[in-house]
């Protein structure tokens, strides 16, 4: 099982900030386009994605238990 | 406890005490407060957001990577999340170095890392509607899906 | 009274406050220590001295330099005078503008001019000896027997 | 009358803040001189000079009841 976080927009889009599926053995390219479909996500592709609170890339394969976050572009400062 | 993530107001004498040290002579601050106006658009207030974990870890990160570049710095930050009415403080940077050009280039330094790789938010409230603000830094979405390796990691 | 000598310890937290402006986004500070060495030798503590109605005009002069330069920028400096200690804050410049690149810019303008035209001295105390220090930006003496008009007046 | 300035290794060398002596009509480079030779001051040539709080160069001439002040590299900061 996986836990996959939301934040700004895509927080609002999917209306939770984290939801419970399992994706493990799929790339986080994969992931974002089954999310995108399920929740009509438009900006997902211009999101960075974080596994276990490091930034990844779309070829990462996520295992079992990670914990993946998309990250749209930040605003801090 | 250098590197933080607050909720309430920050106390920009403590995050400087962190920094203080008998070698240093300059201690720069960067100081982010909320502006009013944006390209003419008048801001009523801003909600923060942050992955507060990794936000750390990050800035943290940064630290590490000033400490490196500019021997001898100390660095501490907090970030506040939340709700900020014009002029509150939404970042405090402090950075001691030996001499004073080190201080000013090491603090821009950490500024413009905040905007590249720390998962913070801010949501703008107008008048007539409110909006996640993204991509300050007027970057293109990252094709492979992250920032490149020199972005992350210089 | 953004321009100030100061007897006793400044309040960093009350000049950053004389620059807070709705439409700033950015303040920047830089604040001044004793450091404990220098070129390898220990310094005890100093003694700073100023003429001091002439550096308040000085520091103003400053202020109206980065007003003209950096619009919409707001300036406050104090610098101690007395003895001061290891660690010890010396001088706070404080800088607010809109936006952040002018913030680290006009705020290092202020500390070089403060070494260039500002009528403030400090006397070093080391375990060996006593020296007024003069000639921080290593220039030769002034040939004329003042600054040239493009340092003092930029 | 005039009021005079030092400051810094002046004031030590002088021995005063301050002294008050006529010199309205000459310039600052002939003060330079006269003072120097009074107090035997090594490094007054490389001081600025200040008229009324102004800096001033030396082919300026002093008026009665200006106040000059001699002012050594300056080290603030």
């Amino acid at each position: 099982m996986n836990k996959i976080l939301f934040f700004a927009h895509l927080k609002d889009e999917v209306g939770e900030e984290n939801i419970r599926i399992d994706v493990a053995g799929r790339t986080v390219a994969e992931v974002k386009e089954l999310l995108a479909a399920e929740y009509n996500l438009q900006k997902l592709d211009s999101a960075m994605t974080a596994i276990n609170e490091e930034f990844a890339s779309n070829e990462n394969v996520i295992e079992a238990g990670d914990e993946v976050a998309f990250i749209p572009p930040v605003s801090g400062g | 406890m250098n590197f933080e993530i607050a909720k309430e107001p920050i106390n920009i004498q403590a995050v400087i005490d962190k920094v203080v040290q008998r070698n240093a002579g300059a201690i720069t601050t960067f100081i982010g407060t909320v502006r009013e106006l944006t390209k003419g658009k008048k801001t009523l207030y801003l909600i923060y957001e942050a992955y507060e974990s990794m936000a750390v870890k990050k800035l943290e990160q940064i630290g590490d990577e000033i400490k490196e570049r500019w021997p001898g710095a100390e660095v501490a930050i907090t970030h506040r999340v939340g709700r900020l009415d014009i002029t509150d403080v939404a970042v405090v940077i402090a950075v001691s170095t030996p001499h004073r050009a080190d201080a000013y280039e090491a603090n821009r330094h950490a500024i413009e890392r905040i905007k590249e790789i720390v998962p913070i938010w801010k949501k703008e409230h107008w008048e007539d509607g409110e909006e996640w603000i993204g991509d300050q830094l007027e970057k293109v979405a990252y094709p492979t899906g992250k920032p490149e390796e020199k972005d992350l990691y210089e």
